[in-house]
């Protein structure tokens, strides 16, 4: 019963870390005002964290440069399990108009299993929502195994 | 049998009302009751009030992630000491007239327990050798010197004027300030307690660390300082405490200020008709629905109508506004006690 | 006479501290320390002193209501007082002796690294 | 009389410590015949005290003894005596076991160092010098007694004389300290020219009554005296250099045992033999002195860098506020104070003592050059906390019970005496201990949490000699705060009532009757009873605490709560601090400037004391000349 | 310190929230937004125009040859797109449409795929295997030195040498980069391999002098 009341209230409750991996910026923003009162995630349980170790779900966003990949990737594995691992916009699914650019090493899924991809450019914040609520039951998954 | 019996009474305190259980929903649902109206005040839906307990459960399940860095045997104890001396704090605040403990402690025991939870967490954090950690304690400290002026004037006051009132001169017992208000009133109507009564609303957010006090635990700039490095259940045990902390400090505020409602339960009581034990389990549990209730209404007023209405404060600001304006506001409570107004 | 005793020790004491407190050299602060002692030593002798008396020197037999002489008990605290003065000065000394090796100065206004 | 009658045990407990000092220097070449004589003297001297506690403290007898038997003849008394009343014994048992205690830590502590004969003969002088001083019943005794300590604190300061600063410390402490003998000795002989006479208690009984300008003068002089060896302000400066440079077990002495002997000498001073305390002036000046002392010294000690340096500065705040205590007049209040004394000399004892074991693991006490060591040293780390939440006063340990109860006595003589200033002495009070525990946090974070720098990757923990002395310390601060009422009963409440029965001291040496006869309204014999204010139970609390503890425990770990993720290798990213994502590098903060955002606020007032602790010696003389020169004209014009 | 803002916190406590209820409400997009890309294969010449155009390199094109003649796939990868409509505006076939569909999210990355294809048979062309080649590029100017060009029957561009100023626009334009011009020669040639007779050349050209 117990493990029934975590693995709900991990669908319920699950916090963000969100991590800039180059990015312009246009999705962070796009990130922020799902937290507004306009879309307010927060009635969702949504919740941005400040630091990784509080974090169900790392949303990534930005082209992931040589200089942000070991940062990406440190700050990643400091999530504790179960986590999910969301990209936000193009960028980190295939590197998009920085994609062969010296600076760019290329999408994060090379390096670690991302579980849901966001799409857009930006997404709009309800395509976030959407991948956000894919995760949380990917999330639920996790914690019900 | 009869010491088995008290044994069993007073363990059903201590793990039930107005202990474990209490706190853990009271503080619970205050917590939610506070995101829900500042997101109303915000103009948003607000998670459901229920949020805090799924964000408990949820850190439950979570992995328990010990940095290298770390110490660990503290950095796992810190949270259960802090959440044990919470409720300890908790049990010893009496409920109207019911006060299982209170006459174990007064108010500047109290005051100094209250100092407890937030060193828990500031050794836990220091245990965890983040220097986010590091900045975050030294903010929780500034922090909680800038709160100590203004309560310790509000609880001389308080003991001031309940003492005069009841000719000892000094009254530092919680017990006796409880039942002083339930047979003459709440302090709260009387005019040099005014002042006092709104410097201890003013400390409220900053005692439990919430916004615009919360330079300490700033999650946009410092990771939320001394929980950087905590994840999992004893993370659970730190949220839990920082509810805890607000539902102990808001019955304080009631104990303290708003003691004469129990008089009114009393009355309410004997127009009833009831007597006896069913008087006394109804009374408890009326006093303990009438206190959860001022409870929250406490938390809208000075958590969350503060929270929506304002931004974060810098340390140095927090600690000038709390030894500047709310000094002042306690001092003049003071001042006019000592004057017998 | 006596009078101006007590006017020369307390002199004394207030040019051995007038010492301390204005000279940067630490030999002359053990100067002003030694001034001081011997301020003291001069006062005390002065209390203990009874004009016309004799010296404290007798017996048993010799005690009686009109024998008169100086108060023994001062003088015993003068030799007290001046071999603790003694010992302050040579304790002192080998602290100059010991600081003027390691600071290579003897100024006071250079000897502040313990400070703030 | 006997040899073995408990009336020589006094002076048997002040030589034992100097004929250990004499024989360790004559003996002591071999360190096991060494560190036996010296544990043997401390502990035969600490047993004589502890043999007179039911005597004294519980049956409320004073001693009296007569060297060589020379009882007073023809209403005067020349002899040299020693006088045992409760407060006496009170202060002696103090200091018996704090120097039994730092005795027993300088077995493994001082183990490296050159010289270790001259250590132990200079300690058991100083140890002696200050248990003569407080078991003393002549004044000019007790400045021979003030003389031997000063010379071997100096000494002791400057033993480990190629470290940095320990040689300017012992020079600078020579000098006022010697400015301060000089004003015991001359206010001494100025009382004598007025009675003619040094027996204190005599002494008490002919001045009281017959104040003209020459005893209020000695009275400044004896003021200054003693507060010099207390350390209180202006003298704080002295105690913080001499705390820093003293090997750890002579700052325990230096904090524990001088200041108290400062203490005690005050307290003499102004209940006995002036017994002026009922003056407002009087309580006005040594409250005023000991609630300045409390704050400017909690807020440099705010300001320091150096471990040792800054619990030095909080030795004289809690000695600001036994003074404040002992200041009130008022039955509670000395018993608030000399608990508080009590405790100072055990928490203190037991944090210098953990510095101590830092110094000697590490080699230094810069904060800023610490960190991470709980994880090396982890009983030094618990010992240390359980002092440092003793001097912070957190609950259930001993530091609060006495803070709590200097509360009430503040108050309440607040109330009784319709003086707002009181009250702000209970505000100050409040707020000094707080940001004690500010600067205990700060220590606990730079020094024995945060990061782990790579010099001292492989420091270990201190050996078992030291961590037993500060067990004993610490066993104490847990005793003493869990059972208050054990203390002020057996303990202060008969050394308050010491303090208020001058009469009876007068009478057990003088000769019953005495005190009538030569004072014109001989004080009335006290009544020791208050009524505390407030309520707290530190054993059922604690009792609570444990069951809520239990409880948590229990609840934590049926959820798998200690089912945590450790580090598997040695490099691995998940383990490491987060660090924004960057790789862990070596970050630690700590140091003096950690409560940037409180000082920041203050930065006027921090600067301006850091620029008035100058550090030159002519500057600290200046200061002690200030306040003589302010002492003579309060006790010209008040008192 | 002050609460500027406390009127506003208590009056929107009453207040109905401003939220927009988005997993329970439908909240559609604006007009003009550019969401999935929807791809019309019936309309497409596989001009590769897109492809060029397209700066994350979002769309791949892959040819199969198969017996009706060649199959050809266009993928567009939205994992990979800037939504920026390039492709859309440059499509001279619109066969690419955005639409305001922003539910782009997927577990896998094959779920962020728009493909289509579609089967070019080859042009009903009289065979001339041994003209063909290399020829036809030097003939074109030289046979009609004089007279205006006539169109090809397979559909593919030529120049009229007359009015042609060798401006290389057409070269540039060319998505499949099978005109060649060389300015100082003055010379037009076009590689009849690469060609896919999309016309753009012929829409570019500023003198007109592209006959498809």
């Amino acid at each position: 019963m117990f493990k029934k009341l975590i693995a709900e209230s991990a669908a319920k409750s699950p916090w963000l870390f969100h991590i800039n991996a180059g990015s312009c910026n246009g999705c962070d923003i796009e990130l922020v005002s799902v937290l507004t009162p306009r879309y307010d995630a927060e009635r969702l349980g949504f919740k941005l964290a400040g630091s990784p170790r509080h974090a169900d779900i790392v949303v990534v966003t930005g082209p992931v440069t040589t200089q942000s990949l070991p940062r990406v990737l440190r700050a990643i594995s400091q999530v504790p399990e179960p986590r999910c691992i969301v990209t936000m916009g193009s960028c980190p699914q295939s590197g998009n108009v920085f994609r062969g650019s010296y600076s760019v090493a290329g999408p994060l899924s090379k390096y670690v299993h991302v579980d849901v991809d966001v799409a857009g450019c930006a997404p709009k914040p309800e395509a976030v929502i959407d991948g956000l609520a894919l995760a949380t039951k990917i999330l639920k998954e996790k914690r019900g195994r | 049998m009869s010491i088995i019996l008290s044994a069993l009474q007073y363990l059903g305190y201590i793990l039930i009302f107005p202990g474990f259980l209490f706190c853990f929903l009271g503080g619970m649902l205050l917590c939610g009751i506070d995101r829900k109206i500042v997101a109303k005040m915000q103009k948003r839906v607000g998670p459901p009030v229920l949020q805090p307990f799924y964000d408990f459960f949820k850190l439950c399940g979570k992995e328990t992630i010990v940095p290298a860095a770390a110490a660990k045997t503290t950095f796992l104890m810190a949270p259960l000491v802090g959440l044990a001396a919470l409720v300890v704090i908790q049990l010893f605040i009496p409920v109207f007239h019911f006060s299982a403990f209170s006459g174990m402690a007064d108010i500047i025991v109290i005051l100094y327990l209250l100092l407890i939870p937030a060193l828990s967490i500031i050794i836990g954090g220091a245990a965890s050798g983040s220097p986010y950690a590091g900045v975050g304690l030294s903010r929780e400290m500034v922090t909680v010197i800038a709160c100590e002026l203004p309560l310790v004037l509000v609880l001389l006051a308080v003991a001031k004027t309940v003492g005069s009132a009841l000719g000892t001169g000094l009254c530092f017992s919680l017990t006796e300030i409880a039942a002083y208000q339930a047979a003459n009133g709440s302090l709260i109507l009387r005019a040099s307690m005014i002042p006092a009564a709104l410097a201890f609303l003013l400390v409220i957010p900053g005692e439990t660390g919430n916004h615009p006090f919360d330079a300490a635990e700033a999650e946009t700039e410092i990771c939320e300082g001394m929980l950087a490095e905590y994840s999992g259940p004893p993370l659970a045990v730190y949220k839990l405490s920082h509810a805890i902390k607000m539902l102990t400090l808001t019955s304080l505020f009631v104990a303290l200020f708003l003691g004469g409602i129990g008089g009114k339960i009393v009355n309410i009581l004997a127009l009833l008709g009831l007597t006896g034990g069913a008087a006394g389990a109804l009374g408890v549990l009326l006093g303990a629905v009438v206190l959860f209730l001022l409870c929250a209404l406490i938390t809208i007023v000075c958590i969350s109508l503060v929270h929506a209405a304002t931004a974060r404060l810098k340390i140095e600001q927090i600690f000038k506004y709390y030894w500047t304006v709310v000094s002042a506001l306690a001092l003049m409570s003071l001042v006019l006690a000592w004057y017998g107004l | 006479m006596i009078l101006l005793n007590y006017i020369a020790s307390f002199f004394l004491i207030a040019l051995g501290f007038y010492t301390i407190v204005t000279k940067y050299n630490l030999v002359k602060t053990v100067i002003g320390l030694c001034i001081a002692d011997y301020g003291v030593n001069l006062l005390i002798i002065t209390i203990g002193f009874n004009p016309g008396g004799t010296a404290p020197i007798f017996t048993w037999n010799e005690l009686n209501p009109q024998s008169f002489f100086v108060d023994p008990i001062p003088q015993a605290l003068t030799l007290t007082s001046i071999v603790i003065g003694a010992c302050v000065t040579a304790m002192s000394l080998a602290l100059v002796i010991k600081l003027e090796e390691q600071y290579g100065t003897l100024d006071t206004r250079e000897i502040r690294r313990l400070r703030g | 009389m006997s040899m073995l009658s408990y009336q020589h045990f006094p002076i048997y407990a002040i030589m034992s410590l100097f004929l250990g000092a004499f024989l360790v220097v004559m003996l002591g070449k071999n360190r096991a015949v060494r560190n036996a004589l010296a544990f043997i003297s401390v502990s035969a001297s600490l047993g004589f005290l502890l043999a007179l506690v039911k005597r004294v403290m519980i049956d409320g007898e004073v001693i009296a003894y007569w060297m060589g038997g020379r009882v007073p003849a023809g209403g005067y008394a020349i002899g040299i005596a020693l006088e045992v009343d409760a407060l006496s014994l009170f202060f002696g048992l103090l200091i018996a076991v704090a120097v039994f205690v730092s005795c027993v830590y300088s077995f493994s502590y001082m183990s490296h160092d050159d010289n270790v004969r001259e250590y132990y003969t200079l300690f058991l002088m100083l140890a002696g010098g200050v248990m003569g001083l407080v078991l003393s019943g002549d004044l000019f005794n007790m400045f021979i007694m003030v003389e031997i300590l000063t010379f071997a604190a100096v000494a002791l300061t400057a033993f480990r004389n190629t470290a940095a600063g320990a040689l300017e410390a012992a020079f600078k402490y020579l000098v006022v300290g010697c400015m301060g003998s000089t004003c015991i000795l001359v206010g001494t002989v100025m009382l004598y020219a007025q009675a003619h006479t040094l027996n204190f208690a005599q002494l008490s009984a002919l001045i009281a009554g017959d104040m003209n300008t020459a005893t209020k003068v000695a009275f400044a002089l004896l003021f200054i005296g003693f507060s010099t060896k207390a350390f209180i302000v202006p003298f704080h400066p002295l105690a913080a250099d001499a705390h820093g440079a003293a090997p750890a077990s002579i700052s325990v002495l230096i904090s524990g045992v001088l200041t108290k002997s400062g203490l005690y000498g005050i307290i003499r001073l102004t209940y006995f033999l002036f017994q002026s305390m009922g003056l407002g002036s009087m309580q006005f000046l040594l409250v005023f002195v000991g609630s300045l002392s409390m704050f400017i010294c909690v807020t440099m000690a705010l300001a320091q860098h150096d471990f040792k340096r800054l619990l030095a500065f909080h030795s004289i705040s809690q000695i600001g506020y036994v003074l404040t205590a002992a200041g009130l007049c008022t039955a509670m209040g000395i018993s608030a104070g000399l608990y508080h004394a009590m405790n100072h000399t055990i928490f203190k004892g037991l944090l210098f003592l953990a510095a101590g074991a830092v110094l000697h693991q590490t080699g230094t006490t810069d904060l800023g050059r610490l960190g991470g060591l709980s994880k090396r040293m982890p009983h030094t780390t618990v010992l240390f906390l359980i002092g440092a939440f003793s001097i912070s006063g957190i609950p259930p340990f001993n530091g609060f019970a006495s803070k709590w109860m200097i509360y009430q006595a503040t108050y309440m003589k607040a109330v009784e005496s319709g003086n707002i200033g009181f009250l702000l002495v209970t505000i100050i009070a409040l707020v000094t201990s707080v940001l004690t525990l500010a600067s205990f946090v700060k220590v606990s974070q730079s020094v024995f949490f945060g990061r782990l720098p790579a010099e001292f990757e492989n420091v270990k923990e201190v050996p078992f000699g030291m961590r037993f002395a500060m067990g004993i310390f610490a066993l104490l601060c847990v005793v003493t705060g869990l059972f208050p009422n054990l203390v002020t009963n057996y303990l202060t409440k008969p050394a308050a009532a010491a303090v208020f029965s001058v009469g009876n001291y007068i009478d057990s040496m003088m000769g019953a009757g005495y005190a009538e006869s030569v004072m014109a309204a001989p004080p009335a014999a006290p009544v020791i009873t208050y009524t505390e204010l407030g309520c707290w139970d530190p054993v059922s609390w604690l009792l609570i605490l444990a069951i809520a503890l239990l409880a948590v425990t229990i609840v934590a770990l049926a959820g798998k709560y200690d089912r945590v993720s450790l580090r598997p290798a040695a490099t691995d990213a998940k383990h490491d601090l987060f660090f924004g994502g960057e790789e862990s590098v070596y970050s630690q903060v700590g140091g003096g400037d950690l409560f940037w955002g409180f000082k920041h606020n203050w930065r006027h007032y921090f600067g301006f004391m850091h620029d008035l602790h100058s550090g030159i010696v002519n500057d600290y003389a200046l200061w002690a000349l200030v306040a003589l020169a302010l002492a003579l004209l309060f006790s010209l014009i008040v008192l | 310190m002050d609460f500027p803002f406390i009127k506003e916190a208590i009056s929107q406590l009453f207040s109905k929230s401003s939220c927009a209820m988005y997993p329970a409400a439908e909240s559609p997009a604006a007009p003009n937004y550019r969401g999935r890309i929807v791809y019309h294969p019936d309309r497409c010449i596989a001009c590769g125009m897109c492809e060029r155009v397209c700066s994350g390199n979002a769309i791949t094109r892959r040819v199969e040859k198969t017996d009706e003649g060649d199959k050809i796939t266009l993928t567009f990868n939205l994992g990979s797109c800037t939504f920026c409509a390039t492709c859309a505006d440059f499509c001279s076939r619109n066969a690419i449409e955005f639409t305001g569909d922003y539910h782009m999210v997927a577990t896998k990355e094959e779920d962020l795929l728009v493909s289509g294809s579609f089967i070019k048979k080859p042009p009903a062309k009289k065979p001339a295997p041994a003209a063909k080649p290399q020829a036809a590029p030097a003939e074109a100017p030289k046979e009609t030195p004089a007279c205006a060009v006539v169109p090809r029957e397979d559909g593919k561009p030529v120049s009229d040498p007359s009015k042609c100023v060798y401006c290389t626009l057409c070269a540039k334009k060319c998505p499949a980069g099978a005109i060649e011009v060389d300015r100082a020669a003055k010379t037009w040639a076009l590689d009849e391999e690469k060609c896919v007779a999309c016309g753009t050349c012929a829409e570019v050209c500023p003198k007109k002098c592209i006959i498809m």
